[in-house]
């Protein structure tokens, strides 16, 4: 198993499959289908600086190959957090990423500090898909002064690694990824859910109480493909790649296209055992391709020194 | 709380869009509370993506079988109910908390009231209870006739009132409505149904002491992704419970309708 | 079919239906499969200046309820267009939407002022997702000031009304579509694709030769849903709505979002017959949601008047 | 060119991963010309979403039963080889133009050349050129005996030559080796295979007379697209050919490979 080991910033990961942030709770529910130690990482709900309920009820909607969320970032809150969903984590051999959210640089630099001492914690994760209360409501994620801002001053509280979880409802991803590296990111995630609504014809509102909702699953793998492709040819920070992954063979797609490490979100509420089942099938599926340690993979479709593919 | 893919023993329409499925499992032995539900996958491609929630409607733990009663509704539930004899299905579970089986003592009276889709978990429940020496009474609330199932086999547990919205079959209106009309005794309320449906017995019967089973839009069904989450009665703004993991069955008045 | 039929500026249509840009060539080969007439209306594939081969096959991918497109704009060209193209369409009772593409001002200004006198064409659809070379390869599409210069120039040239297409990859599709409406735009067209890509494991290389390409089809609908929710209540011109129909039900679910008339691009390519079979159940479902006229739908999502669903 | 759901005859596995598809539907006596294909939606979700263009191996036209062979390869294919007896397929079809059939004369010789999964279209080529009166030669290439399939039915129409890239079954190595090899007089040239293939024969046979028929990813598969185009060779930068429509058979030469 150690073709699979990948290291990044502040993640020793045994193989690069993480749970997305938000599709995993805190973890103890999964814990009663497998053993979290297989797991490369695990990426946290969202923790914000009070407890929140988040919004009205229906919160998902499906949609073709996706579906919508709006769960609107429920969470205990980060005192709650630390005191009562990290330590049954202690158990396991996982490195866990904590995703933090915010209206206010302030919101986001209280929980950075706090839960980045926590020490079952080995890097941030920043949400910056909340709007900025303070700007009047423009998102932290689609302006890209605003976000580096954000990054450095949570860089500046943090006692861990930061990743800047990057959303893809922007003109020009790579000028926000460029814009957060520039400001001290140790990596990047991508890509968060695309803005979607659907309406339903015998209430002809929309089907989700909050009205808009966050797309994630198969749908919108190829535009995180298209993102990360882009973004780590521009950047010299890992990227941590999602979107729609569900298969061992979407794994390698993800890192061929430029990500270091891979999150599955949607497809745990497919399958929970997907995340060890495609751990599980990667090294049979290296070996088909020639490929002796995975990181050999990484950003393949773009580096002219590629190991070309000897089988076809 | 298993993944695995159970075999399908048969299927038939048993009323206007109302199947009935049974399926064969190991997982069916853990299946003993009634009110628990399943997770079903109803396709092997991402179309569509998610689980369906079913309840279980029925078990025979002896020979491992699970009946499901559905509605076919959309999509999911519709390529449900192409699955035939020899086909295997992708179930989670059981997933959430039933109904408390040992509020009520032997001779002690539980009244069923279920409208709809809700009426399959009372079924197993009436079962259970009538074996531990309750008396069942069941009111079940449908459209029209052809709408209407299981009334025989309610009727094997206990004593049976039917209402439907049009008249055909029983009282007229709504199962509200027959607990107007009819002077039922009972000690405990259980109910299963519609939103709508769960408000107006709240409403009639505001004392009422008893289990409600509830509904709500899921992602996971584990508890994992905060979904299907309820606010709790009396309680702090950022309280909540989640009806697939704490769920679906909570005692009346504990959960904000 | 009365309860059809939808009015917009150059377009009377007997229904809101017009298969899009790209996706019905110029008409010939769809009308082997059924009589035209039927169509509300029709999008033909973009036209240049100058003709355009396009890009290197593979020029299209399959993705999960979706697909790449990379054609490359390729078309004989504005002259060819307009001698060969066009006049076969006159034996429909047909509005056609003249979609035009370019790299410069100059060009689309030149293609709109010649095929706008075409006696076939009702109005133009300003393709506006391609690179602005003379601005060094910035989209035309992604910046609001340069989408606006173009529209009004294009109106200045345009002798029929002048419909802007939007590109759904931006930051803020309202500011988009207000630039436009402000520079004189007499409806917006939307959504375009959004960028993508998959990548071959066998060959570890983008499928499509143009390594990226645009996703169309069921994949993207709540994106192009929520972006004309989002727009409709900002602007005051009609709105063709696109991405993903493919059923009847689909075209009510854009009119309630907002769109005064519905095109359909990839489903063309599942089922030749896909516009007039959906043409021809439209008045049962509307019959079913008691609507008496079609256009009681559009926007029915958000205005306050909207008639409420009697039936269940 | 029509579009029907046509009924699957039956359905086996003539070679490794290798289907033989029978179907039958009233369109299928308009397809009189080998070389031409079909369109097929083997799922009736969005998954796979693109239609699926496979070649007419075989056609009986009193009958109205269409025979394709087909390598099972990704989701698709996978999903078509499921179909069982009974079942219906949506087809379009026949799309584009197969090969002309009055070139040569009767008593003239054809020579076959199909690599792989472009051999099926060669078989109905066969039979019309044979019932013509022409001589048929045919020279198939295959990756190794398991995948090699209609030797027997190639060698009712005349003589066989087959390859296989690892030489389990006739000549090792390629089909432009067995024409080096062996010394084959003909008339004309007809081929169907990858298109590496059909650049080898071009590269050996610089003079070939014939007809190559292409393959290329499609959208729509009937002209309206631009998905399938092909430069012309000798023509302007912006001449081009569509495989789907203006194909996907050419004279040799005509096309850039
Ligand atoms: C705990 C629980 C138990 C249930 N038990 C039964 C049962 O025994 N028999 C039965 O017929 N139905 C039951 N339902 C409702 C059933 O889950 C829905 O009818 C079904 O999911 C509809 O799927 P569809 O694909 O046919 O409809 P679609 O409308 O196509 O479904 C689209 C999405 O909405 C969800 N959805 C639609 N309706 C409901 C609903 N009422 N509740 C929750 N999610 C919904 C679907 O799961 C899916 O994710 C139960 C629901 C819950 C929450
Ligand atoms: C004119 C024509 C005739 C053909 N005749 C035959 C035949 O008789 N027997 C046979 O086995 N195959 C034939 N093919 C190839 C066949 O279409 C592909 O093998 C098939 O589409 C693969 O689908 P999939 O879902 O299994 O693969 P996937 O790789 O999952 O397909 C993904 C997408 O790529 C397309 N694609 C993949 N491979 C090819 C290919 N080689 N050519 C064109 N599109 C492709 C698919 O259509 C689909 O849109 C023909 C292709 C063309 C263009
Ligand atoms: C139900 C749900 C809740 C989510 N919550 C969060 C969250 O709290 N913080 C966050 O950064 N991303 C959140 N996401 C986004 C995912 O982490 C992930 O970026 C996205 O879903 C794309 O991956 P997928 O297609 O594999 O789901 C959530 C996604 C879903 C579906
Ligand atoms: C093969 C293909 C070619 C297209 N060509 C054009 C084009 O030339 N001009 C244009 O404005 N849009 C073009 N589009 C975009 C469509 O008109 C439409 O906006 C988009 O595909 C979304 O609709 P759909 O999901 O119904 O396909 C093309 C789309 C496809 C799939
Ligand atoms: S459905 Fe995910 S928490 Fe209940
Ligand atoms: S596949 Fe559409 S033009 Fe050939």
């Amino acid at each position: 198993m150690k073709k699979l080991s990948v290291s990044l910033p502040g993640l020793e990961m045994k193989n690069p499959i993480m749970p997305a942030s938000g599709c995993f709770g805190f973890g103890k529910e999964y814990a009663e289908f497998y053993d979290l130690s297989v797991l490369g990482a695990a990426a946290i709900k969202a923790a914000t600086r009070e407890p929140r309920f988040g919004n009205p009820t229906p919160r998902v909607a499906e949609t073709h190959s996706g579906m919508l969320n709006a769960i609107g970032l429920q969470n205990p809150g980060v005192d709650q957090i630390m005191e009562n969903e990290l330590p049954h984590l202690q158990s396991y051999d996982l490195p866990i990423v904590a995703n933090i959210a915010g209206s206010t640089e302030e919101d986001y630099c209280e929980v950075a500090r706090k839960i980045s001492l926590h020490p079952q914690v080995s890097v941030l994760e920043l949400n910056i898909s909340c709007p900025n209360v303070k700007e009047g409501g423009i998102q932290f994620g689609t302006d890209a002064a605003t976000a580096a801002a954000l990054t450095k001053k949570v860089k500046a509280v943090s006692a861990k690694p930061v990743y800047v979880k990057l959303s893809p409802n922007v003109s020009n991803i790579t000028e926000m990824a460029l814009a957060v590296e520039e400001a001290g990111a140790d990596g990047l995630s991508m890509i968060n859910t695309l803005l979607g609504m659907r309406i339903d014809l015998k209430t002809r509102k929309p089907v989700i109480a909050n009205k808009t909702g966050g797309l994630s699953g198969p749908a919108i793998k190829p535009v995180a493909i298209r993102m990360i492709h882009e973004v780590s040819q521009a950047v010299s920070i890992p990227i941590i790649g999602m979107g729609g992954v569900s298969s061992a063979e979407d794994v390698i797609e993800f890192m061929l296209a430029g990500a270091s490490a891979v999150a599955i979100g949607t497809a745990n509420f497919v399958d929970p055992y997907i995340c060890p089942e495609i751990i599980s099938q990667l090294p049979e599926l290296l070996e088909k391709m020639n490929v002796n340690h995975i990181t050999e993979l990484i950003g393949g479709s773009w580096k002219e020194c590629g190991t070309p593919s000897l089988s076809r | 709380m298993k993944k695995e893919f159970v075999q399908v023993i048969s299927q038939k329409e048993i009323a206007h869009q109302i199947f009935e499925l049974k399926v064969q499992g190991e997982v069916i032995a853990e299946m003993t509370s009634p009110g628990q539900f399943v997770h079903l996958r109803v396709s092997d491609s991402f179309q569509p993506l998610l689980r369906r929630p079913i309840s279980i409607c029925d078990v025979d733990v002896e020979s491992k079988t699970l009946t499901m009663l559905y509605r076919k509704e959309g999509a999911g539930t519709a390529l449900l109910s192409q699955k035939r004899e020899g086909e295997t299905v992708d179930l989670l579970g059981p997933l959430g908390n039933g109904f408390p089986l040992d509020t009520l003592s032997s001779g002690q009276t539980a009244l069923l009231v279920g409208g709809g889709i809700g009426v399959p978990p009372l079924y197993y429940l009436a079962k259970q209870l009538k074996r531990r020496g309750m008396n069942i009474v069941s009111v079940l609330g449908f459209q029209s006739e052809q709408d209407a199932f299981y009334n025989e086999k309610f009727a094997e547990q206990g004593e049976v009132f039917i209402s439907t919205v049009d008249g055909s079959l029983g009282t007229k209106g709504f199962v509200t409505d027959v607990l107007k009309n009819e002077d039922i005794n009972y000690d405990l309320l259980y109910s299963c149904g519609p939103t709508v449906m769960l408000k107006a017995l709240e409403a009639q019967i505001p004392d009422a002491n008893g289990f409600f089973s509830l509904e709500e839009r899921m992602g996971c069904g584990i508890g994992a992704c905060f979904a299907c989450v309820c606010h709790v009665n009396g309680g702090a703004p950022s309280d909540y419970v989640k009806i697939c993991s704490n769920g679906p069955v909570f005692p009346i008045g504990r959960v904000a309708l």
